[in-house]
């Protein structure tokens, strides 16, 4: 400890709570860092030229330009941004990020924007039906994704697929697997899957049960209360003067917008 | 500690991956290494020139860019492969064409004198090669293969990219879910003992032949 | 009737000729020693009579036998594999670097190419290089690996490999000139004996002690040819020869 | 063909990071790896065991572990670095690693009689490390740092899995959107072009100091 | 007064005495020969007068200096580094297998010691490599690099760079037995050469006929023990142990 410094004694008043800067900060900084899983289509994923486009980034454009401030992305390995976030590498996670009890532990969340499920995908020509099925088939994943948390939750089916769970770093190799036949099904975000269904007609279903319903929100560092707030007011008037819901056209097909 | 014990179970699972892919491997890359160190050496060019094309191409690209073309690439132009076939194909071919290249300069190590020697006792070539090349470049490539099997220990890490879930999957998976490096710790305890074991193997194979020199 | 013939033998090494048109004739049981300056061509011309290097142009015969000749365009053809092979048979060589077989015993040195070669019996083929062992004084070390032996008994091991084939005539590169002075003379008592078995022997070497000794007949080369040959003592004692006299002076100096 | 075009520019900046961080590791490695092989031969023994351990460590336990733990593990305990650093950290430790190994031997390989030579002469130590031993160990070990050095662009294919969207990854997400084998024939004639440069270049450094021997 | 004296050296490797009471008392401008067979510690014996090994008991004085002297305990204590640097300073060594530095020409292997440790200035440096290089003949060979020369030429360079430090005594071990017959000779003349200047010199050497014409003294050593000493033409020619006639007639035995 330095010479001048007053090391603040335990039980004197609490040093008051550090005034939230986390708004002022970005505003300073001149941008926000977008951290992201790029192969999400549509949601954020590469072009041919490599860049990152997709209705999240759009959106995250849209938000930015309306705060005033840049937008940067920064693909990241997705098991690890909880400490991405953390660590200041990234400032929010945008990406069809699900709202999760368990997350709620690890950071903020804005207002919901988007329904999602996780549904089962499986080959057009599938005996699989229902999730009783899945029994010994291979499953794919995504390592550290909401899919597994929704999976562990239906204790039932778990039990009996948690030894057939194949963990990929991204959806696009678990759905590319299952459609080369190393895997029986893929347990994947509603939207993600259905735009790879759509973009493989006649080759895939999708079973009429699924592990449930979730929300999308932007993650952000715990404590970035302001920054939080103010992305909550630019995505509410997002939604409401309809620029939301033109993205969620563009790039998903319908508006399906969580008003 | 006690975290460690309810770790175990998991990280032992993942090591039986990688214990078993080591193992496949290198039955398969051995031997093929052997014919192909040879064949590199052969006179019949057209063969000599394929091996060195087959070993430039499998040495000069990364193991894991490999294991991703036969596994996705495989799958994308329609032939259906298994997974564990796909991660065999990739590590043996790769694997074996590192041991051509011992193979190769092992033979080639062999002084001129051994041959002419064999030549003028009246051996034949193939006999040359049997009896009084090979026993000798078996021996002295002894260290090389060695480090090679080391590598081989470590490089089963790569097939944690096409989602097997060996011990260095594990380790992450647990690492990022529990918020510690622990399990990280632990599986490099297991590499460690690994590369140990193997180290030791090729010192006793060694003292084995040093009966000769 | 000559047991080696060798007739104006050519031999070049990509560009430069290193044989220069040599001849050599061997009665049997005669020795003779090759001596010359280094780069020469001694052991070049060794090898072509072992066809352990192939010639460019010349005549070798052996036993009667042609290992090979001119054609018509004058350039050297060769016999058939089979008939060379028959022709090598009869031709020990010993080589300066030994080039025992490191894997092997002593013993199993010695019986290789009886067995692998010949077919002999084993036993017979024990039998015979136990001999062999006895005669070069190695009888205690049948069953010791080359590397454990010293560099003159390695050497005497070599020799009674080649011996082991029952050649008819006995080719020496240098066979002491990497050993120490005290494990040379071991080598050369050894050979010695073998001359005074009226063993034929063609000995490239650097002892000229031994030469005067033990060669009937001493030739010198230089720059690929044969500059001058004789009787030992001759060649040895009172060369004729410019060249020879400056070699000898040099080779001499230093005892 | 018009494929292969539309693909480059992505294939191009895959290429761009993949070089950087050869490069930078190359900068940071080389130097370090160095000093750590003379530290290991240092008679201050506690110095040359900790290094005989650090060599032990990183050589014993997979690169891609060793990512992994730099990457998760820095952030895990909550150490604020950049990713590119956990990155570099983990390649120049690993490298250093190699290198220092490959200096070592390379020291020890220089015969008895320079040393003694050198002593002879009145020469001090520190004259005959930097006059006399060192020049010569920096010509012999010229092979085996090159090979280091080539594993060095193979490698840099790892940090595909922490995301980093290098030359590897560019190719394998194209490959597995566009349904085709031709991104990961292009990142293969990137990786055999880099070795080959490599390799050249060592050849050419070897050839340079051929005026001894 | 002698100028190099060394009593009662004993010296362990391990377990194994290779040396069992050495004196030697060696008179300015003396030249001495030490013969006898392989790994009777000759080598080792002239490595303890240069302090290449250290020795477990005796006394080595040079120039009246003490190196190293017995303690009460008798056991050998050396003098301060610096005056041991100072002593070793006045004494060359040649070893067998040359030790050139192959990254330095020949000019650079002669100028190193004088400028390093002598810090003497570059141009007397070179003039004086320049004047030795001359004198063993290799005046032509300044630039080369050692691995183009010959054996013989190397070694040459060899005594050239001990002598460029100005030594008061030389020591050879085995200089010429890593050469040719011919390489040897040339060698041996620049050692002949030096003795003829009256340099002192201690030579362990195979080449009887040197050590007959060049040495003063010839002292045979036999399992770490000298077990006869005296005039050359006495110890070559006429010895008196039984060991040593045994030793010579095998030396002698291919001449
Ligand atoms: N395989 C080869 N390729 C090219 N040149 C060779 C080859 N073998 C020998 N030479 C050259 O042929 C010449 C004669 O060599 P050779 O070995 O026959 O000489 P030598 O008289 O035996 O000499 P030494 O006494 O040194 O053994 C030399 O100039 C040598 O460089
Ligand atoms: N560094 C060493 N460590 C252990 N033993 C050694 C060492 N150097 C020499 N010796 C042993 O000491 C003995 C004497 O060796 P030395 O080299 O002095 O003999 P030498 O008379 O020079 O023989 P040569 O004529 O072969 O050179 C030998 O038995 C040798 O094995
Ligand atoms: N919705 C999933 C996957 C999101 C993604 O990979 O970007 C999650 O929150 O874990
Ligand atoms: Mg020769
Ligand atoms: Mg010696």
């Amino acid at each position: 400890v330095g010479c001048g410094s007053k090391a603040p004694k335990d039980g004197d008043n609490q040093p008051a709570p550090k005034a939230d800067t986390s708004w002022q900060d970005i505003k300073d900084k001149g941008e926000f860092v977008v951290g992201l899983d790029d192969a999400f289509p549509p949601m954020g994923f590469r072009d041919k030229n490599n860049e990152i486009i997709g209705f999240d980034i759009e959106l995250a454009k849209e938000a930015a330009k309306r705060m005033g401030v840049d937008v940067k992305f920064q693909a990241i390995s997705w098991d690890a941004k909880t400490d991405e976030l953390d660590s200041g590498n990234i400032d929010v996670i945008w990406n069809g990020l699900t709202i999760t009890e368990e997350r709620k532990n690890e950071m903020l969340f804005t207002d919901p924007y988007i329904k999602d499920y996780q549904i089962i995908i499986v080959p057009a020509n599938s005996p699989i039906k229902t999730k009783a099925d899945l029994a010994g088939k291979k499953i794919g994943i995504q390592a550290a994704s909401s899919a597994i948390e929704a999976v562990e939750a239906d204790k039932e089916t778990f039990d009996v697929i948690k030894d057939n769970l194949l963990q990929f770093d991204t959806n696009d190799m678990a759905l590319r697997d299952l459609r080369g036949g190393g895997l029986q099904a893929v347990i994947v975000d509603e939207v993600v899957g259905l735009y790879y269904v759509q973009n493989h007609p006649n080759e895939f279903k999708v079973l009429n049960e699924n592990f449930g319903m979730e929300y999308f929100g932007v993650g952000l560092r715990k404590g970035d209360k302001a920054f939080q707030a103010e992305l909550n007011k630019t995505l509410a008037a997002m939604k409401n003067d309809g620029t939301a819901s033109r993205i969620s056209e563009k790039w998903l097909g319908k508006d399906i917008i969580n008003k | 500690m006690e975290y460690i014990i309810t770790l175990m179970p998991s990280m032992l699972k993942g090591w039986t991956v990688t214990l078993q892919l080591f193992f496949i491997v290198l039955i398969f890359a051995l031997p093929l290494g052997v014919v192909m160190g040879i064949a590199r050496l052969s006179h019949f060019k057209p063969l000599a020139w394929f091996m060195e094309l087959y070993v430039w191409l499998f040495r000069g690209t990364p193991l894991l860019l490999q294991l991703l073309f036969w596994y996705f690439g495989l799958m994308v132009i329609g032939l259906r492969v298994e997974r564990e076939t796909a991660v065999y194909l990739a590590f043996v071919l790769n694997y074996a064409a590192y041991l051509a290249e011992i193979f190769r300069s092992g033979i080639q190590s062999i002084e001129k004198g051994q041959y002419e020697a064999a030549d003028v006792l009246g051996l034949s070539q193939r006999q040359t090669m049997t009896k009084i090349i090979l026993p000798q470049v078996f021996k002295r490539v002894i260290p090389p293969v060695g480090n090679e099997v080391i590598n081989l220990v470590k490089d089963t890490a790569l097939v944690y990219v096409i989602a097997i879930s060996e011990l260095s999957r594990a380790a992450r998976i647990h690492a990022v879910r529990d918020d510690t490096l622990i399990p990280f710790a632990i599986a490099a305890l297991f590499y460690l003992l690994m590369t140990a074991v193997v180290q030791q193997f090729f010192k006793w194979l060694e003292s084995r032949l040093d009966y000769y020199r | 009737m000559y047991i080696l013939q060798a007739q104006d033998i050519y031999k070049k090494f990509n560009s430069t000729e290193v044989l220069k048109g040599i001849s050599l004739q061997v009665e049997k049981g005669e020795v003779i020693a090759i001596i010359g300056p280094s780069g020469s061509g001694k052991s070049t011309f060794l090898r072509c009579l072992n066809r352990l290097e192939t010639i460019d142009r010349g005549r070798i015969e052996i036993q009667g036998g042609i290992m090979v000749e001119n054609d018509a365009g004058g350039r050297a053809v060769y016999s058939s594999e089979k008939d060379i092979a028959r022709m090598r048979q009869k031709m020990g060589m010993v080589f300066q670097s030994f080039n025992l077989f490191p894997h092997m015993s002593v013993l199993e040195n010695l019986m290789l190419a009886p067995l692998l070669v010949n077919k002999a019996d084993p036993d017979q083929a024990r039998e015979t290089a136990l001999a062999l062992l006895n005669k070069v004084g190695l009888e205690n070390n049948a069953n010791s690996y080359p590397f454990e032996l010293s560099g003159g008994m390695q050497q005497r091991v070599a020799i009674a490999r080649a011996l082991a084939l029952n050649p008819d005539i006995m080719c020496f590169d240098e066979p002491t000139s990497a050993l120490d002075p005290e494990l040379t003379g071991e080598v050369l008592q050894v050979m010695k004996d073998l001359a005074m078995e009226h063993m034929t022997m063609v000995v490239v070497t650097h002892e000229i002690g031994f030469a005067r000794e033990v060669a009937q007949r001493v030739i010198f080369m230089d720059e690929g040819l044969i500059v001058e040959e004789g009787k030992a003592e001759e060649v040895l004692l009172n060369p004729c020869q410019e060249r020879t006299r400056n070699f000898l002076s040099k080779v001499l100096m230093a005892r």
